[in-house]
Formats: structure tokens, C-alpha cells, sequence
């Protein structure tokens, strides 16, 4: 049947591979090679991307709002540190996906909260759920450090093979494996028809459930998974780093990284990549300028997205390579980013 | 005859007001059932109440004989009793494609299946082409829901619940707000609906359902006034005093 | 070591009481703005700490740099920070009313960075203090309850702020309007109110309250440029704790969460927030909505 | 007699929908006007937009010859207009007296005298909005809209829910309030058989758009207008 | 609908933007400081102390010693670990530089350890105060102070003066619990009795009830750690809590009166008796004419963290004097053990073993001084060393 396949050419449009893609990732690797001197920094970028992606997945995807994401990140530094501190588990890849498991489990548990009530209760709950493990972190001492954080982590070689070095090298491959199975996964599971279902929750609950799909079922689902993904990027944390501390848990590392993925644009995946990139860039750029005062800048980049709007912004940005995608292939020109969030 | 669906002694108050006074329905299986009422009748409320979103405070909700009264909304919908909404209830950043897809998908019960890519299924492709064909909706599949033509999108609606392969369905006021020009289309889809679907029809346009109903009947005040084939209701004197407004009528 | 501190003492309870109703007052009057704004017009404000710290940092200059007397200053407390107020609400607020709530939390953190950073170039990131005179200082002994004359002039002045605001709304015209447009702003723009007006001008009063707010604070809480951040999160417990439907919630959630605290440290010190976030937390699952807040509506 | 109220060419909804395509409506000082047709034909829409607090695509509205299309609700409702919505919409959080006084404008429209015509109300003067019954309900809604002092009064569905004892005071005094001089009156019904002794002419709406549009005398002799197009079967018969 | 391979497209250039925004830097023939310190956040007044006075000092000592041009590349930490630790890598990879130093807070100084360790480069603590620190790594040297230093004086001196019952009211991180078991050991072993123990959290807006439990105990004083830019806030809620009018005296180490807060702390902290390293009111001609240059350039008071970055600076200084301009690390670490000086505060030097700092621990007491309030030093301990590190 022609309007079949025609349709099945289409519905899989968004999930095949393009050549952007493909590019965007082996840049990301080139960056690996070509500056050897910023591991530490690019890692970071690596982390707080996969953090953010995490959040799309809620967000962007499902529409659920939270301002205490750092809750499952926490969760995830603490258990990768404490695994490798106390020596219970020594191989970094295993105890990574040990410690992404147990922020999952906290994910799981917590899920049903969150579902629960309108766009405030949600970002105060979760918000709440965030403070309430660093309280908990805090009281805690004996086992977390208290304040100071643990202490003396060593983290054992990946695989027992490949030790962590002090430039990040190891680290920054490393991060940059795990996001990029992660990012498969993600990118899987949105393309699918769990995936769609979650953006049609986001766009009309009401109308989702008409047409049979379990809604809480499948919040609780994407929320339990998104708790995984922001527990491996604590993990990954505690262990490029070999520090965990209460700050992990901080109010700030929630809404810094709303505005990761904000800067980057939601629903797509590559929202959190590019937030990530282009907020520590601006946020170093910044603070070289004015160590003292470079929050006031980040602010006013904020206020002038929000007015701007994102959605136009989007559009500025994509501006020129509009033009040059129209001029070299004399295609269609981008019109908009999918933004419409909760 | 079998019955499709069928209330029994539905009762609903709203703090002290009784909106559903002990209504038992029985629409017949195939039927073209049309639910009339002035405004404030409670048709919505029955409507809410039928698919799940309100629970009543007594009586029975039955389909195919069974008893559905407490299952929730979704589950409903996999039993075979669909709905589309007066206002529209699209997925705005969703292209119509994606819409039935999703539908289609969850009938199929590969809604929760996380790891297949959408399209990659021949059945499903299948029957979304086919309702995109049926509905006209084939040349805009691509499109962004919130950019289509109100027309466009009320199809799209229709097409949501016939995807869901309802054995009943119940259209809430499936033209309103559709401009003239478009019209044709929505009455062509809704009349073409095909005869195993058991439709429930909830309208004011007496054109639209005495062209499409076999049988009426009528609401005042949460309470059934009056069932039958339309001739019998046009002519039906209690009936023309609701409209007309001869005499209060007291239920 | 417990044995040693008569802590069920009928002294030790009524002071714990004095001082959590004087903290939760002030807390009122900080977060009252936040509950206007978010329960009216149903705009998420946390750049509301921001107007608070304003205030606070006028007092501030006014009395220590200008030499004014404290309680001339604490007036201009309110009246700049609800100039700010009405200002940005004209400028830049009022076209972020129809925003999502994703949009306005972003626009306020961001208000709320710059603020932070402006008030620490400009004034520096030491705390800084007030300088009280000498009638506010100290304690007096009240059959052995230990009462703080800065902490009594706190409840009196949010006492009666509070009263007098019950008073505005419920026996006013204007109160009357703003509960109107409250109630149903569709049908009381209809019936000839000017609810963006009216909005606006209780946005700038809310605003007012929290520099209030601020001025009095900085003796108890502190006053430094982070004090936008660092309390946020108390107002919007507050908030959402009390429901932001009426002034009553969020008042009765302030007292309730300032003897909390109080007796939380005094009684638990080791166990700090945990205490607070925990009922924060249990109250939103069982009442989302909020202590008070509607259930039916929207 | 110059038009109190001038609506032309109005297009107007909700969203996207469009309610009423091209209305075009003209209503003299004094009059009073009954708007009939079944649910859904546009009767409340109509209203709305004359208010304000609908979409308007195109089409101009004007008050006294002043054009108020621009205005915002609050503004229209100033200029003249007093609006008896549909729902009612009693201001829940206010009494009796303070949803009158909130909105009250300065006229011979004063709350002594709303009592005077409903001295139920003056009863239950200081009783919170959401502890009416339905019937004071509406009264206060009537008698809310007469303290705005109007130039066009715009009542949707005035009589549902009160007694008819009531309803027939209430029209009478809706008669000689218009007919008192500097107002005009809509009044939208389901009950055809209740306002025509009132009104002075009748609109009847089918999809948004005036079907039938005649002094109430003539619908009078000929009944059969009525039952075509808001009777149940006159469709029948198509 | 999006399309997805433009937008794709779009990430590649955002990637691009990002690579170029990451340029390396040169090595110049300079000597840099990478200066790590919190510039933002709660402990934002410390890091504005130091990086004053690091100011003031190259001001009057010139920017350039032993030949070479001295450079400081200041970088926020806002005191959280992690950032210390990216920062201080970004600083040894790309700028190259000489030396770190900062730090704020004690798992900031942490962070960095290892890599002072690994790039052979001295960190310079001017602030953290925990005594472990110097013993992470062979490249720290501290200049600021160590809180076993304070508080065992101040338990010795508490016992030997009639203090007999302690109520301890500490923050409840590193340093605080430090302060707290040294001056605890010491008060006991001398007879005394602590009476109630309160641990606050780091971040604590209101003192009040810790502080009501602290009366309710009846103790003679109250031993009091809270980080620098907190005394104010507890010295204001004790005396608005009566405490001194109850006769309960406040003693501790000397942050709680921090001489940059103390004059707007009122009349409540005269009395107050406390443990320090540096007093404002120190009355050598050094230290009169280093107030009077800061009070001129900041118009404020300086504070003892000040005066950690202003010795932090000369003993960068000192040692490449010693090393004639070499930058080996290890000879700049070896250059600086033992240095002896004449600092703001009073004789100081680096323990030459410890690498940490040994300095005077003064007695001092509040007292209004031409109308201002100061610690007026009564009573001297000279060349005290860690006794944290010394125990073992």
C-alpha cells in the first residue's frame, strides 16, 4: 500500500540518523583530541549535559516540572562515592550503574508525589524532596562528611584497566562514552511509541487518557528512568572528580540546570547538550570578565531569553544557518524549535 | 437487539444540586442515538460520567452488558468506548500523523513499548494510513496540529476516536465552531461512520440530529423527559414546552 | 546534658512561642507579596526576596549613612521597594502574566542574580546591620519570659500590618474590587473593574510589605546580598504551604512555620530544616493546593 | 431616535472557532429586545461580545455613537454597559452589598433602590455570595448590573431559576427601567412564551446568524416563525 | 514540526561556537597566581578581604620581584569543592601558572590538594583553617591560621580565669568541630565542665533559639565558632537574648568579633573575650600603617582574612625572592619553609616541618577605643604552633 509505506517513511523521519547528527557527535569527540588541556572543564560540560537530558526527558518530554532534580543527583554522587570509598564496589563502571540504580529506586519511590498536583505543588515537592536529602546529608555526618563531604575517594581504574589521571583525560572519555550510550538509549525510548505517548501526556493529559494511554503509569515510568540517567551524571560526578559534597543536593545545581536546558530548548535531546555547552561557556566567560559580579550577567541573559521569548530566540539563532542550508541546498528553511513546555 | 451501553438509576449531585436525577439509558447496539436537552439539562455531566471522568454518586454504568461504573478513563477507552470532545483536545505540538499513530498504537497495545521505533510496524502504518485517507487528512499529516484549519483539526479529533476502534462512541457537538465552508466535510465523515460503531450524539443543531439520529432522547434538568424515534419527539408536546417554553415543565 | 536544661519549662515554651510568632510574623509580611502575586494573578514572583532586600538595604542607608531615626526609614522601606515594584510590573512583569510558569521561574531567577549582584557592587557582600536605637535593644522579664523589645515591635508592627490588611480587603471598596477580580477577573472586568489595575497596585504593595519586611529583618535574619536566594525557599513555603488563595493561609502557615523552626532548633537542634521540609512535603501531598487553598477551583 | 448600540459586521469566538460570522445589529433608545434561538446558536456569544470577553476578528461595536470596539471589558462596562451574564458569576468572596458596591457607578441606579425592587436581597445584604440560592443569586446579578447605571442593559437568561411571580415583576420592571428613557435592553431567552409580552421586538439566531428579526406583535400572529426555529420540529420536517 | 536534521545542523554550529570559545592561553614570562576564592555566594566577604589586600600589597610593593612581573588570575570558586577543583586545573593546565592560592573554605583547599601534588606547584592557603589541610599534600603552605591554634589557648586561658561552666555553640562543618574538640580537650583537662553542646547548621539565618538553649543552661560563658561574616548576626541576637545581661560572657576564637564586622556589632560585644591571631587594634606601627592604607583604598576595616592574603602574597613574594626568580615548585615550596617575617599581625613564620603557620596567639578583649570598637590584646602567646599536627 503506497500511503502506507508512505506513512511509515514518515513516522520514522524523526528518528533516523542525519548527517548533523552524526557531525555534532564526532565534533564532540574531536574536542576530546583537540584540547587536551580542558578536560576538567569539557567533562564538566559532559555531566551537566547529561544531567540536563535527564531533565528533558521529564520536561521536555513528559511536561513535569521540577526544581529539585539535584535530589537524584545527590543521590547518585553519594552512592558512587560511598561505593568507592568504603571499597564496596571498585570497578567505576559497575559501581556507576549501581549508583544510577539507587537514585532510580529514590526516582521510583518518589514518583508518585510528583505526579500528583499542579506545576507549583510540583517544583515545591520535588523541591522539597532536594532539601530534604541535603538536610538529610547534613544530619547524616558519620556517614556523608557532613558540610566538608567525603573525603579521600580513590577511584580504581575502568575495567581495572584505564586510571583516572589528573588532567581528566580518562574522565573526559569516560563521560563522554556513558553520555553518549545514555543519549542512544534516550533517543530510542522517545522515538518510540512510550516516547510519543509522553508527549501527548505533556500536550493534553485529558485527551491521552481518552484514548487509552495510562497516564500515571507512564510519568511514573519516564520519571523513574529520568532518575536514572540524573544518578549516573552524580555518579559520574563523585567519580571524575573524587569529591562529593553536600552541594551536590543545592537548590542552585536544580535551577542552574532549568536554565541549561532552557538556553538549549526542550523536547529534543540535543536541548541539554547545547544548553550545556553554551552555558559554562557563558558562565566562564563571565566569570573571567568579573569573578565578583558574573551572576548579574547570567541573570540578564535570562531575563532577555524570557522576554525575547524562546521560541523567537530559537529562531535568531537559527537564522543564518537557515540561509546557508537555503543558499548551499535550496531546501526549506528552519522555521521554529518545538517549544511549548508546562 | 443487543445494548450497547446502558445507565441505570445514574444519580449525580454537585454539592446540593442533583445535575443526573435517576437516569437509565439503553442505546441499542448500531443505534444513532442522539441525546438532546436545553442548556443546563446535563448532558456534559452524563457525558463525564459515561467515560469515567466523573464518578457518579449511585447508579450503574453498563457496556456490552458489562459493568464499567468504576473503571478509570483509559481503561475504558480499551474496552471500546471512545469520545470525542466539544472543545478539541489535540495534542497541539503533534502532527496528525503522530496523533492517530499514537492512537493506533496504544489499541494495538504497543503503547508502553519503549524500545520499537514508531513506524517500523506494517499493521499499525496500515491503519493509520487508512484513517488519514478516510478523514482527509492525508496532504496535512505532517503538519503541526495548532497550525491546521479549525475544520482540519475537527477531523483530526473524530479520527482520534475512530482510531481507538470504539464500539461506541459518543461525539459531543462534533460541528461546532466549524465554519460554514467546512462543514460539509465533518457531517460527510460523521454520516460515513460505518454501521458496527454505536454512536451516542450530544447536540444542539436539530438539522444535525434529526439528518443523523434514529433515536432522541431528551434531557431536562438531569432527567430523562422523553425516548424515541424523531417523529415521535418533534411531536411530542412536553418536548415543544422545553423548547418553546409553554409551560414550565416540572420534572 | 539534657538533664541540665529545663527545656518543658513553662518559661522555656512561652519564649520559644514569643520568638517563633515574632519569626513567623516577619515572615508573613516578607512572603504576604508572594501569596498576592501568586494567588491573584497567579505569577510565580521568586525575585520577591529581591524587592525585600531593597528595603532593607534604604533602612539601611538611610539610618546608618544619613542618620535618619529607624522608624522614619523603615516607611521609606516600604515606599521605595514598591516603587521598584510597581516600576519592573509595568516594564517588564506584565508581559509575563500570560507566561507559562517555566517562563516566569526563569524570568525571576534571573531578576533575582542581577539584584544579587547589583546590591554587592554597590554595597558590598558583607552583611551589614541596622542601627537600632536603644529602646529596641535588649530583653525585659515578664514573670521570667524573656521578651525582646526588637521581637515585641515586630509583633506589634506586623500585628497590626496584618490587621489593617484584613481591614483594606475586608471593608473597603477597593478590597472589594480586588476580591472581585479575584474571584472571577472574566466577570469582574465585565462589570467595569480594571483588574490589570487593580493587580498592578496590589503588586506594588506586596512589594512595599516585603521591603518592609526586609528593614525589620536584617536585625534577626541578617542582611547581605544572597538574602534573595537564601530565603526564596522560606517564602515559598510559606506559600504554598498556607494555599495563596487568601491572606489567612499563608499567615497562619507563617506562624506555623516560625514556631516550627523555633522549637525545631531550640528543642532539636541537630535536626534543623529537616523538620520544616518534612511537613512542607506531607502537607503538599495531602492538601496540594495548599493549608487553605481552593480545591475546587481552577 | 438615535442607536444606543451599533454592532456591525461583527466576526467573532473563541480561539479559533468562529461563533458568530457577520452580526450586524442596531437597537434603539428604549427599546427592549428579545434574542431567541436554540442552545448553541450564538445568543451568549453575542452578548459576550458586546461586553468584550470574546475574540473579535472583525467588525466594529459602538455605544452612543462612540465606537468602544477598542475598549477594553472594564472600560466598555463604564462607558454603559451592564451585563447580567449567563452563569450569573456572583463575586463568591464578596456580600451581598459589596458585589453591587464594587462595581457600583454613580446614576439613579443606587443600592437602596436594587432593594427596593429585591427586598429579599436587602435580607441577606451582608450573606457571602456563595451562600445564595440560585434565585437570589440571580437577582443580585440584575440588580448588580443596575448599579452600573447602563446605557445597554444585557441580560442572558434573567428569569432561569426564579419564581414565576417573580419573573413577571422582574420583567415588568426591565420594561419600565428601559422604557424610562437613555436605555435599551437585551434580554436573552429560551422561553419565547415568557418575554414576548415585553419585548418590542424579537431576534431570533440560527449558527450565529439572525434568521428572523421583527417587532414581537408579529411574531405574535404567527406562531409558526417560532416553531420553526426553535422548536424541535421544524427541523424534523426538513 | 521541527525538522530534525536542520536542527541537528544547529547543534553542530552551537559545537563550533563552543570550541572557539575555548582557546588555549600562552605561558608568558611572567610569574602567575592562580587565585581561587569565593567571590559569589555565602562566603563572598572573605574572598573580597583577600583579594583587597593582595591588592593593596602589590600596590605598595610593585608588581614585579626577583625580575620577574607578578600576575594574578583571580577565579570564583563560590566555595563549592568541585568548582575549586576545575578551577585550579584550568589554571595549572592552560595558564600555566606559578602558584594557587585562595581557598575559602577547607574542602576547597581539599579539592585542590592532589593537584598541587601531581603539577608540583605550592598552594597557598590564606583562609581554610582546618588542621588537616597542610598534610594532603607537600606543595600547601598556609598562611592564615589553624582553629586548634585559638581554641586551645582560649580553653587554657577560660579555666585559668574562673570560667568553670561552657555552653559551646559551634557550626557544624570542619573547622567548627576542630574549634570545638580542641577547645573542649583543653577546657576539660584544665577542670572545666561543658554544660550543653549545639552543633548549628553552616547556613543559619536565626540564632535565637540555639542561643535561648544556651541561657536556659545557666553556663558562665558560651565558646562561639561561627565562620566569618555570621558574628555579627550571633553577637547581635545574644545580646538582644540578655545574655550578657545574665552574666553569660562570650569567648572563643576570634572570627565571631571579626574586626571588619565588629563596629556595627553594639555596645552588647564589650567584654567579649576571645583567642586570635590578629586584632585591628594590634598596636605595632606595621599594622597601623596597613589599616590605614586598606581603610583608604576599601574604606572598611580589614579583618583577619585580610591579613591572611597580605601575608599570603609576601611569602609568594619572599619565596621567589629566595629562588631568584625560579619557578620550580618544589624549590618555591623549600624557599618557603621557614620564612620568618613582621606581619600586620605580629611576628609570623612557616614551620619549616608543617609547612603551616606559626604565629602569636593574642588574648583580647572588646573595648571602645576612640569611640570604635576593637580587640584590645591583653595577653600574648608567642609562636604558637598547629597543635592539631603536633599532637601526633
Amino acid at each position: 500500500m503506497n500511503a502506507s509505506s508512505d506513512v511509515g517513511y514518515h513516522a520514522q523521519r524523526q528518528s533516523r540518523w542525519h548527517y548533523g547528527e552524526v557531525a555534532f557527535w564526532l565534533i564532540v569527540l574531536a574536542c576530546g583530541f583537540a584540547f587536551p588541556t580542558r578536560y576538567l572543564i569539557m567533562t564538566d560540560i559532559l555531566r551537566l549535559a547529561l544531567f540536563a537530558m535527564s531533565l528533558d526527558l521529564i520536561l521536555g518530554y513528559a511536561g513535569i516540572v521540577s526544581l529539585g532534580h539535584a535530589a537524584f543527583f545527590g543521590v547518585g554522587a553519594y552512592a558512587a562515592g560511598l561505593l568507592a570509598l568504603h571499597g564496596i564496589i571498585n570497578e567505576p563502571v559497575l559501581a556507576l550503574v549501581v549508583a544510577g540504580l539507587a537514585a532510580m529506586v529514590l526516582g521510583f519511590a518518589t514518583s508518585f508525589l510528583v505526579i500528583r498536583g499542579v506545576d507549583l505543588t510540583r517544583l515545591m515537592v520535588t523541591l522539597g524532596i532536594a532539601l530534604l536529602l541535603e538536610a538529610l546529608a547534613e544530619r547524616f555526618s558519620n556517614i556523608t562528611g557532613g558540610t566538608d563531604g567525603l573525603q579521600g575517594i580513590e577511584m580504581q581504574p575502568i575495567f581495572g584497566q584505564i586510571p583516572f589521571d589528573m588532567f581528566g583525560k580518562a574522565g573526559f572519555f569516560y563521560s563522554l562514552a556513558v553520555l553518549f550510550l545514555l543519549f542512544l538509549l534516550a533517543r530510542r525510548v522517545v522515538h518510540s511509541p512510550f516516547g510519543l505517548s509522553l508527549r501527548a501526556i505533556k500536550n493534553n493529559p485529558l485527551r491521552a487518557a481518552a484514548i487509552g494511554i495510562p497516564v500515571n503509569r507512564r510519568l511514573i515510568a519516564i520519571y523513574t528512568l529520568a532518575a536514572f540517567y540524573a544518578g549516573i551524571a552524580g555518579a559520574l560526578f563523585t567519580q571524575t572528580t573524587a569529591i562529593a559534597s553536600l552541594d551536590v543536593f543545592a537548590f542552585e545545581r536544580s535551577a542552574d540546570l532549568m536554565l541549561v536546558l532552557v538556553i538549549g530548548g526542550t523536547g529534543y535531546l540535543y536541548g541539554g547538550l547545547i544548553g550545556a555547552v553554551i552555558f559554562r561557556m557563558l558562565q566562564e566567560l563571565f566569570s573571567t570578565i568579573t569573578p565578583q559580579y558574573w551572576q548579574f550577567w547570567i541573570g540578564l541573559v535570562l531575563v532577555v531569553i524570557v522576554l525575547v521569548g524562546r521560541q523567537r530566540l530559537h529562531r535568531w539563532v537559527l537564522y543564518v544557518p537557515n540561509l546557508v542550508i537555503k543558499q548551499v541546498a535550496g531546501r526549506r528553511a528552519i522555521v521554529a524549535v518545538p517549544e511549548s513546555d508546562a | 437487539m443487543t445494548i450497547a451501553l446502558e445507565t441505570q438509576n445514574l444519580e449525580k449531585t454537585f454539592g446540593g444540586l442533583r445535575v443526573t436525577r435517576d437516569l437509565s439509558l439503553k442505546i441499542e447496539q448500531g443505534a444513532r442515538h442522539a441525546l438532546i436537552g436545553p442548556n443546563g439539562a446535563g448532558k456534559t455531566t452524563v457525558i463525564n460520567q459515561l467515560t469515567g471522568v466523573l464518578k457518579p454518586n449511585s447508579g450503574r454504568i453498563l457496556l456490552e452488558g458489562q459493568d464499567i461504573t468504576d473503571l478509570p478513563v483509559h481503561k475504558r477507552v480499551l474496552r471500546g468506548l471512545s469520545r470525542t470532545f466539544q472543545i478539541n483536545q489535540l495534542y497541539p505540538d503533534l502532527t496528525p500523523l503522530e496523533t492517530i499513530g499514537l492512537a493506533v498504537s496504544e489499541r494495538l497495545g504497543h503503547g508502553g513499548d519503549w524500545w520499537r521505533r514508531m513506524g517500523t510496524r506494517n499493521d499499525v502504518n496500515d491503519e493509520i494510513a487508512d484513517l488519514l485517507n478516510r478523514f482527509h487528512l492525508l496532504d496535512v499529516m505532517n503538519e503541526q496540529t495548532v497550525t491546521l484549519p479549525y475544520g482540519k483539526q475537527r477531523l483530526l479529533e473524530i479520527a482520534v476516536a475512530i482510531a481507538g476502534k470504539p464500539r461506541v462512541l459518543l461525539l459531543d457537538e462534533p460541528a461546532a465552531g466549524v465554519p460554514e465552508s467546512e462543514r460539509h466535510d465533518i457531517l460527510a465523515v460523521v454520516g460515513a461512520l460505518p454501521r458496527e460503531v454505536t454512536v451516542l450524539l450530544i447536540e444542539h443543531d436539530m438539522d444535525l440530529v434529526f439528518s443523523f439520529a434514529d433515536r432522541i432522547s431528551v434531557l431536562v434538568s438531569g432527567a430523562l423527559l422523553t425516548e424515541g424515534p424523531p417523529g415521535q419527539v418533534a411531536r411530542d408536546p412536553q418536548v415543544k414546552a422545553v423548547y418553546l417554553g409553554e409551560e414550565a415543565v416540572n420534572v | 546534658m539534657f538533664t541540665k536544661v529545663h527545656l518543658l519549662s513553662m518559661t522555656a515554651i512561652l519564649t520559644n512561642l514569643f520568638d517563633g510568632v515574632a519569626y513567623g510574623m516577619l515572615l508573613f509580611v516578607l512572603a504576604c507579596g508572594l501569596a498576592v502575586t501568586l494567588g491573584l494573578m497567579n505569577f510565580v514572583n521568586l525575585a520577591h526576596g529581591a524587592f525585600a532586600m531593597a528595603g532593607g538595604y534604604v533602612c539601611m542607608v538611610l539610618v546608618n549613612r544619613m542618620g535618619w531615626p529607624f522608624f522614619a526609614a523603615l516607611p521609606l522601606a516600604f515606599v521605595s521597594a514598591a516603587a521598584i515594584g510597581i516600576a519592573l510590573e509595568r516594564t517588564l512583569y506584565r508581559h509575563l502574566y500570560t507566561r507559562s510558569h517555566l517562563d516566569q521561574v526563569l524570568f525571576t531567577i534571573g531578576l533575582t542574580f542581577m539584584s544579587v549582584a547589583a546590591v554587592d557592587y554597590i554595597q558590598g557582600s558583607s552583611r551589614v546591620f541596622i542601627n537600632l536605637p536603644a529602646a529596641l535593644q535588649g530583653q525585659f522579664d515578664v514573670f521570667g519570659v524573656g521578651i525582646g523589645r526588637y521581637r515585641l515591635m515586630i509583633i506589634v508592627i506586623c500585628g497590626l500590618l496584618t490587621i489593617g490588611l484584613q481591614m483594606v480587603l475586608a471593608k473597603t471598596r477597593f478590597g472589594s474590587r480586588l476580591r472581585a477580580a479575584v474571584d472571577d477577573p472574566r466577570a469582574a472586568s465585565g462589570l467595569g473593574i480594571n483588574v490589570p489595575q487593580v493587580f498592578a497596585f496590589t503588586f506594588a504593595f506586596g512589594c512595599g510589605l516585603a521591603g518592609l519586611g526586609g528593614a525589620l529583618s536584617a536585625e534577626i535574619l541578617g542582611l547581605d546580598p544572597y538574602f534573595p536566594l537564601k530565603f526564596m525557599i522560606y517564602f515559598l513555603i510559606v506559600v504554598t504551604v498556607g494555599g495563596s488563595s487568601s491572606i489567612t493561609g499563608p499567615f497562619l502557615a507563617s506562624l506555623l512555620l516560625g514556631i516550627g523552626d523555633v522549637a525545631g532548633k531550640y528543642y532539636v537542634p541537630k535536626m534543623g530544616p529537616f523538620v520544616i521540609y518534612t511537613m512542607m512535603i506531607v502537607i503538599l501531598i495531602w492538601r496540594p493546593n495548599g493549608l487553605f487553598g481552593r480545591t475546587a477551583a481552577r | 431616535m438615535s442607536d444606543l448600540l451599533a454592532i456591525d459586521s461583527l466576526r467573532a469566538g473563541y480561539g479559533e472557532a468562529v461563533v458568530l460570522p457577520n452580526m450586524s445589529l442596531r437597537l434603539a433608545e428604549g427599546q427592549v429586545l428579545a434574542l431567541l434561538g436554540r442552545n448553541g446558536t450564538g445568543k451568549t456569544t453575542l452578548i459576550n461580545s458586546i461586553v468584550g470577553v470574546t475574540r473579535r476578528f472583525s467588525g466594529t461595536v459602538a455605544l452612543a455613537g462612540t465606537d468602544v470596539t477598542s475598549l477594553r471589558p472594564d472600560q466598555r462596562a463604564r462607558a454603559g454597559i451592564g451585563w447580567v451574564p449567563q452563569e450569573r458569576n456572583i463575586f463568591r468572596s464578596l456580600t451581598v452589598e459589596e458585589n453591587m458596591t464594587a462595581v457600583a457607578q454613580p446614576g439613579p441606579w443606587t443600592v437602596e433602590k436594587v432593594y427596593e425592587m429585591f427586598p429579599r436581597l436587602k435580607e441577606r445584604r451582608s450573606n457571602f455570595g456563595n451562600q445564595l440560592s440560585g434565585g437570589e443569586q440571580q437577582m443580585l446579578a440584575i440588580g448588580r448590573a443596575l448599579t452600573l447605571n447602563p446605557k445597554v442593559l444585557l441580560l442572558d437568561e434573567p428569569t432561569e431559576g426564579l419564581a414565576p411571580i417573580i419573573v413577571e415583576e422582574l420583567l415588568k420592571a426591565i420594561g419600565a427601567i428601559t422604557r424610562a428613557g437613555g436605555i435599551c435592553s437585551i434580554i436573552v431567552e429560551q422561553n419565547a412564551q415568557k418575554i414576548l409580552g415585553l419585548a418590542d421586538r424579537v431576534v431570533i439566531l440560527e449558527r450565529g446568524t439572525i434568521v428572523h428579526d421583527a417587532p414581537s406583535a408579529a411574531l405574535k400572529a404567527d406562531p409558526s416563525v417560532l416553531e420553526r426555529h426553535l422548536g424541535v420540529a421544524g427541523a424534523a420536517a426538513h | 514540526m521541527f525538522e530534525r536534521k536542520q536542527f541537528s545542523r544547529a547543534a553542530v554550529v552551537a559545537a563550533i561556537a563552543g570550541l572557539a570559545a575555548i582557546a588555549p592561553a600562552k605561558a608568558e614570562d611572567t610569574v602567575k597566581v592562580g587565585l581561587i576564592l569565593p567571590m559569589t555566594g555565602g562566603q563572598a566577604s572573605t574572598g573580597k578581604q583577600i583579594e583587597n589586600a593582595i591588592k593593596l600589597y602589590m600596590q605598595q610593593k610593585g608588581d614585579t620581584v626577583a625580575g620577574k612581573k607578578v600576575e594574578i588570575i583571580l577565579k570564583d570558586d563560590a566555595a563549592i569543592p568541585d568548582k575549586t577543583k576545575t578551577a585550579a586545573q584550568e589554571l595549572i593546565v592552560n595558564d600555566k601558572v606559578n602558584f594557587i592560592a585562595g581557598f575559602g573554605v577547607t574542602p576547597a583547599a581539599l579539592a585542590a590538594a592532589p593537584l598541587a601534588t601531581q603539577a608540583k606547584i605550592p598552594e597557598v592557603v590564606m583562609a581554610a583553617g582546618t588542621s588537616i589541610i597542610t598534610e594532603r599534600s607537600p606543595y600547601i603552605v598556609r598562611t592564615s591560621f589553624t582553629l586548634a591554634q585559638s581554641s586551645t589557648i582560649i580553653g587554657d586561658w577560660a579555666v585559668k580565669n574562673g570560667i568553670k561552666k561552657v555552653a559551646t555553640l559551634t557550626s557544624d562543618y570542619a573547622p567548627g568541630n576542630d574549634a570545638l574538640n580542641f577547645f573542649k580537650e583543653h577546657f576539660t583537662a584544665g577542670g572545666g565542665e561543658v554544660v550543653e553542646e549545639v552543633k548549628v547548621p553552616l547556613a543559619n539565618p536565626d540564632f535565637a533559639p540555639f542561643l535561648q538553649r544556651m541561657k536556659d543552661a545557666k553556663p558562665d560563658a558560651i565558646f562561639v565558632f561561627v565562620p566569618a561574616g555570621q558574628g555579627g548576626n550571633f553577637m547581635k541576637q545574644y545580646a538582644e537574648r540578655g545574655l550578657d545581661k545574665a552574666g553569660i560572657k562570650v569567648i572563643g576564637p576570634g572570627d565571631v568579633t571579626d574586626d571588619d564586622l565588629l563596629n556595627n556589632m553594639g555596645d552588647a560585644v564589650l567584654g567579649t573575650v576571645t583567642a586570635h591571631l590578629y586584632s585591628a587594634a594590634h598596636p605595632s606601627q606595621m599594622n597601623k600603617d596597613f589599616i590605614a592604607a586598606y581603610k583608604k583604598a576599601y574604606n572598611t576595616r580589614p579583618g583577619f582574612m585580610a591579613v591572611g592574603g597580605y601575608d599570603g602574597i609576601h611569602l609568594i613574594y619572599e619565596a621567589l625572592k629566595k629562588t631568584n626568580g625560579d619557578t620550580d615548585g618544589t624549590k618555591l615550596i623549600e624557599a618557603m619553609k621557614g620564612q620568618k617575617w613582621e606581619s600586620p599581625r605580629g611576628p609570623i613564620s612557616i614551620d619549616p616541618e608543617t609547612r603551616d603557620i606559626v604565629q602569636n596567639i593574642y588574648i583580647r578583649k572588646v573595648e571602645k577605643v576612640d569611640g570604635e570598637l576593637y580587640n584590645v590584646e591583653f595577653a600574648t602567646f608567642d609562636a604558637v604552633k598547629d597543635l592539631g599536627k603536633t599532637k601526633k
